[in-house]
């Protein structure tokens, strides 16, 4: 079932379970994420994908149940301390730094990672390796060239490299994207992909995606969410194969 | 930076020599006064009191002519005061200082007036102290002490109160009447039943007065600052069933000024109060500054009023008596011989204390004609500042 | 900004955001001018760098990190009373007093920042709001202590450095709120180019990302708003210090608003806004009210009015925008 | 016979109703329009100084003037929505803020210009003075006339926002301007005459404080602090949430003083720093 068989898997909840009142949006999500997996999560809309990261990373409290971040218990964990044990995500409406310019905000995500984003009494230009750091990452992502404009100038899809950026500049361990090409045209959505799928082997990813082909292209595994709880998972293959996945979801897609 | 500083020391000692000189002519009076603000109407009032004086008396005296410059504090801000007065000295050459609607103000003006020299007129502000920050200050209004210790004094003897509960504002004024009150009417054997401070900001005085009804009292004595609060108070008061005919309740007279004492109506019948001016005053001084308070501002003078009048009739006689001399000794010395017919009756300036030694009236709210007004029933006479 | 180009680095990039620029060199030479040109308006000077330095304080929390606080004079009168009460029961040399007075609005500033950092937006601005009229309440029933609305008496500061006497001129009022507010001032610019002043800005522009990046933003708060009551605190003491007088309009609601409004005029978010905003507000109140000293109200609101009407973002914000303007035609 | 703390508890009711009136449109255009009008409580002056300009010198009736009063708010405010206020929709909150409290100045100098700084006097009728005796309590006529105005407000107010068309107008306008536009509602109108709503309702606040708590040219600012703390800890944009705020200030105001008159100055401000720490949106708020 999993590609990495044995070992601590990087990410994982048990029974993990959210509701406000009676509507249930995460039923008793059991979850594993071995190191360095490429994981996808498909289902349809309202079948509590964006609300399974949320819990994941801290932003929702869930009811019951616990997530793991490398075996760790991190349930009781703020969001933030979460991100420095590892665990990064991004967001699948921009949610940027709008007035910053690239440079800076991935600055601010280095410095905040090397514990020296308080100093007060410093200029942050003194601060070289973290700022050669940050332009790395932002040349890695190809926003090289446009790491002094503010970031509300940029072209949309640039945004969502950025968003990208922001949560590589975490050095995460396990990296959550949710929807990572939302709202892109169909021809550069390929170019966030490829970006995705050079990144580092000891990344743990799992991506939450519409696009079944990209789906197909870049996933080692697929999850298949449904009504708030994990319908089936299994290779891409078997999931293609799955006439119960055609019927909720991928029979779904053509109304929605 | 010090080079600065020296160069401007250098050009400011060039530029003020010759200033003492350059004011010959004129006498230059800078009035600082809460113009803005809450206690606008405070510093209108007093300002209506200077013009009246200058219209009725002329803008020349001694051969000088008179300069008045306003200067607004907003408020109760001894920093801007300080400022003010170091402004009218310095840059307006201001040869008095007066004015001040608000004790913090007199007391922020009070060090420049004893550094620089210049006669500081109190038009207003009561707290006792202020005085004794400068030896160049006279006061023209009255003390609160001066008024409470003699209602309180006055109610245990010749009121013939027993037991008094006090409700005063907390803050300076109020906690002083509390203090003079209580002293004056326990030395006069009286009996103090209890006591509460109500918030200065207070627009309702149902609880305060509810808990003074639960105890009782044959009477009751109130100090809140004028505005809205009197007329609030006063309507508590009938509310809670309490009427001024069946208790006693005494204050001073912001308490039962024009304003309240017009909203009140009726139910301000036979409030008592001790206080040093009324426009229902009767006297020939009055008659006319009434009359004339009226055809000028189409209002009624008051307490602050006459404060502004005789403090512009303090320093025209002074000046007259100096001769023209405008340095805060002589004028100083001028003022504390000075003695007159107030519209508030004989007044004189006592000469240890540098305040007003003047007459206390006892008032009850009476309907006269169509007309409920303060009526003078009793008086202290020759009362000194405290 | 600038454009990049092969010779800029990312380094020397944010290298050149914090140097000086010719402006503000002019900004600070004109300073002095009034010891030169205006020597009758040095006790107005004097009380407008006060001022100038409360707005820039407020700025650092309401700029930077977008706290909205509508009780920031709890500080300014923290300091403004304990440097009057230093140099009445302990002694009137002044730095120790804006030392004294600096660590105790400091303390406070810690204390409720714990209260501060968890709420924003509306709660936050009444919370702070609600905060500044209980401090000014306390001021007022501890009149034991601070003299109540009489004020506190007794304040007695000695000449600084035990030679300049604080004289009627406003000399040496002047020289030394100029010499603190340039002081306080370098050290609020070398925080604003900080790591800290990234990510300042960083909870203003994004709440809800600070997180995501693993930033503790209740953390950045609380020691921006300490940072903030410090500075406050010092300029209470230097009101209290310049005029020997402390009083409850020190630590009032007015207090709060006006800086707000001389802040917002100026331009928040812009080191200095608040520096403009108080001078123009302070000189226009001057200037109007000695014109009217009963009406100047009108006239301020009439600029009020004006500079929203014409120069969105304060007066720093509008010129910005149109000098960009022109550059790029 | 009841005990005497319900007669002070049926004065802090009607002080609560009092500064309900005065603060409920600031709710709605605060709450519904995200506009934050400081210079709400100007507003309500100039429906003060019109109640008593035409009952001081144009004899009418206190009761009539009441219409006028709201009316005068009602229109001002529409004027001045569409110079200005319109202009700053989609501006920051800072930019509202400075608009209006330059506003605010200038209300206070204008009054200061027409109508003097004093203290302006107000004769209610015959009716509404003295008190009626019930069951051992004394209750002031005036304070019962405020309740009975408040309670017509609020049913009013529910009524008019929640079951008509323009009720309905004006929550599809907030929700979603496009949307509504689509629809074929005039949002312009539908957000101006919610504000004149507001506005107006402020104005017949101010008519009916005079004979509780005064009026003169500070009005603008002595209240404001009284009418934010009643929107938010009521919550922004609840009509229930302002009526109960309210209540809750003045009782506890007005109890507090009765109990512990030590603490009189600091309770309400207490009260609503412990609300907000509790529930940040307010009592009945929605964020």
């Amino acid at each position: 079932m999993t590609t990495h068989s044995g070992g601590t898997p990087a990410l994982s909840t048990r029974h993990l379970s959210k509701s406000f009142g009676s509507l249930v949006v995460a039923r008793d999500i059991e979850l594993n994420l071995p190191v360095g997996a490429r994981y996808a999560l498909i289902g349809p809309n309202g079948a509590g994908k964006t609300t399974l990261i949320n819990l994941m990373t801290g932003m929702q409290t869930p009811n019951a149940g616990q997530i793991l971040l490398g075996g760790e218990d991190i349930t009781a964990l703020e969001p933030q301390h979460r991100v420095r044990r590892g665990l990064a995500r991004t967001f699948q409406i921009n949610t940027l730094f709008a007035g910053l310019n690239p440079l800076e905000a991935v600055t601010l995500a280095v410095a905040e990672r090397r514990g020296f984003a308080g100093k007060f009494w410093q200029n942050i230009a003194d601060e070289k390796d973290a700022i050669e750091e940050a332009y790395e990452i932002l040349v890695k992502l190809r926003l090289g060239d446009v790491c002094y404009q503010t970031t509300r100038e940029l072209p949309y899809g640039r945004q969502r490299l950025l968003e990208i950026a922001l949560a590589l500049a975490t050095k995460p361990k396990v990296l959550l994207l949710d929807e990572p090409a939302a709202g892109v045209p169909q021809d550069e959505s390929g170019d966030i992909f490829e970006v995705v799928a050079g990144l580092s082997d000891d990344l743990t990813l799992l991506f939450i995606e519409h696009d079944m082909h990209v789906v197909f292209r870049f996933a080692s595994h697929i999850i298949v969410m449904v009504g708030g709880a994990v319908f089936t998972e299994g290779s891409p293959a078997e999931i293609a194969a799955d006439p119960g996945v055609r019927e909720v979801y991928l029979g779904k897609r053509h109304h929605g | 930076m010090k080079h600065m500083m020296y160069a401007g020391t250098a050009m400011l000692a060039a530029a003020l020599l010759p200033g003492a000189a350059q004011a010959q002519g004129t006498v230059k009076i800078g009035v600082i006064s809460a113009y803005s603000g809450q206690f606008a109407d405070t510093a209108t009032q007093i300002d209506n009191g200077i013009k009246l004086y200058m219209k009725q008396h002329g803008d020349t005296v001694a051969g000088k002519k008179i300069e008045i410059i306003r200067k607004d504090t907003g408020g109760p801000n001894p920093d801007v005061a300080k400022r003010l007065a170091q402004e009218l000295v310095v840059r307006d050459q201001a040869d008095i200082l007066a004015g001040f609607t608000l004790t913090p103000e007199a007391l922020g003006a009070a060090s420049v007036s004893e550094e620089a020299k210049k006669l500081m007129v109190v038009m207003n502000a009561a707290t006792g102290i202020i005085t004794s920050r400068s030896p160049y200050i006279v006061r023209t209004s009255f003390t609160v002490g001066q008024v409470a210790d003699t209602l309180g004094k006055w109610a245990a003897t010749k009121g013939g109160a027993k037991k008094v509960y006090t409700m005063v504002s907390d803050f300076g004024p109020g906690i002083d009447a509390e203090k003079f009150f209580q002293n004056a009417f326990k030395s006069a054997g009286g009996e103090i039943a209890g006591s509460v401070r109500m918030p200065v900001a207070n627009p309702d005085f149902s609880a305060f007065v509810q808990r003074a009804k639960d105890l009782n009292p044959e009477s009751i004595f109130v100090f809140v600052p004028g505005g809205a609060q009197p007329a609030a108070l006063g309507k508590a008061f009938a509310e809670r069933g309490m009427d001024p005919k069946k208790i006693n309740i005494l204050s001073t007279g912001e308490p039962v000024d024009e304003t309240a004492v017009k909203a009140l109506g009726e139910l301000a019948l036979g409030r008592i109060s001790g206080w040093h001016y009324d426009y229902n005053l009767k006297n020939k001084a009055n008659a006319e500054f009434v009359k004339a308070f009226n055809a000028e501002f189409k209002r009624n003078p008051d307490f602050f009023a006459v404060g502004g009048y005789d403090g512009m009739h303090l320093i025209y006689e002074a000046l007259k008596k100096s001769g023209g001399k405008t340095d805060g000794d002589s004028l100083l010395a001028a003022s504390k011989e000075l003695k007159w017919d107030s519209p508030r009756g004989p007044v004189s300036i006592d000469p240890a204390t540098r305040e007003m030694i003047q007459t206390i009236y006892i008032r009850k709210v009476e309907k006269v004609g169509s007309e409920i007004v303060n009526v003078e029933f009793d008086k202290v006479e020759n009362v000194k500042g405290m | 900004m600038a454009q990049p180009t092969t010779t800029v680095t990312p380094q020397s990039y944010l290298l050149a955001r914090g140097r000086w620029h010719p402006l503000e060199i002019v900004f600070w030479l004109a300073t002095l001018l009034p010891f030169v040109l205006f020597p009758n308006y040095l006790s107005l000077a004097s009380q407008i760098a006060i001022t100038a330095l409360f707005a820039l304080s407020l700025d650092l929390i309401l700029g930077y990190a977008g706290i909205v606080s509508l009780g920031h004079a709890a500080f300014f009168g923290i300091g403004a009373y304990s440097a009057g009460l230093f140099s009445k029961y302990v002694w009137g040399e002044p730095f120790s007093g804006l030392l004294v007075a600096a660590a105790l609005a400091g303390l406070l500033g810690y204390g409720t920042s714990f209260i501060i950092s968890r709420f924003r937006h509306l709660p936050l601005i009444m919370i702070t709001l609600g905060l500044g009229l209980l401090a000014h309440e306390v001021a007022n029933s501890a009149h034991w202590l601070t003299g109540g609305s009489d004020g506190l008496q007794g304040v007695r500061t000695q000449p600084i450095f035990g030679v300049f006497r604080f004289d009627l001129y406003g000399q040496t009022a002047y020289a030394y709120s100029l010499g603190v507010l340039f002081i306080v001032f370098l050290c609020a610019r070398r925080l604003i180019n900080s790591p800290f002043g990234l990510a300042l800005r960083g909870i203003r522009e994004n709440w809800n990302r600070m997180p995501a990046i693993g930033a503790d933003s209740r953390a950045h708060i609380r020691k921006a708003y300490t940072i903030a009551a410090i500075i406050a605190g010092i300029c209470g003491a230097l009101l209290t210090q310049t005029t020997n007088s402390a009083s409850l309009e020190s630590i009032s609601f007015q207090r709060s608003a006006d800086v707000l409004v001389m802040l917002v005029l100026g331009g928040a978010g812009r080191l200095y806004g608040g520096l403009v905003g108080a001078a123009i507000f302070m000189i226009a109140r001057d200037q109007f009210s000695g014109i009217a000293p009963q009406f100047w109200y009108f006239w301020i609101g009439v600029l009020l009015v004006a500079v929203v009407m014409f120069l969105p973002n304060g007066i720093l914000g509008g010129l910005a925008k149109i000098t960009a303007r022109w550059r790029r035609p | 016979m009841l005990p005497p703390i319900f007669g002070v508890l049926f004065d802090g009711i009607a002080y609560g109703m009092l500064l309900f009136v005065l603060s409920v449109g600031l709710s709605v255009t605060l709450g519904l329009m995200n506009f934050v009008n400081l210079a709400h409580c100007a507003f309500a002056m100039i429906g003060g100084y019109v109640t008593v300009t035409l009952v001081n010198q144009f004899g009418w009736p206190f009761l009539a003037t009441l219409p006028a009063a709201f009316a005068a708010a009602a229109v001002t405010s529409v004027v001045l929505e569409r110079l200005l206020y319109r202009r700053l929709y989609r501006a920051s909150d800072l930019d509202q803020v400075l608009l209006t409290i330059g506003l605010a100045f200038i209300s206070v100098s204008v009054a200061a210009y027409i109508f003097g700084t004093v203290q302006q006097p107000i004769s209610t009728p015959e009716a509404l003075r003295g008190s009626v005796q019930f069951l051992g309590l004394n209750l002031g006529k005036y304070r019962l006339f405020l309740i009975g105005v408040a309670l017509v407000v609020t049913l009013a107010l529910v009524i008019g926002l929640e079951y008509t068309r323009f009720g309905a107008q004006v929550r599809a306008s907030v929700d979603n301007q496009r949307m509504a536009r689509g629809l074929g509602i005039d949002v312009d109108w539908t957000f101006a005459s919610t504000f004149a709503l507001g506005s107006g309702l402020a104005g017949l606040g101010g008519a009916l404080a005079i004979e509780i708590v005064g009026l003169d040219p500070n009005f603008s600012f002595t209240y404001l602090v009284y009418v934010l703390i009643v929107v938010s800890v009521g919550g922004l944009g609840s009509i229930a949430g302002s009526f109960a705020a309210a209540m809750l200030i003045g009782i506890s105001d007005i109890a507090g003083k009765y109990y512990v008159p030590e603490l009189g100055a600091f309770l309400i401000y207490l009260v609503m720093v412990v609300v907000l720490m509790w529930k940040p949106a307010g009592l009945f708020g929605k964020r």
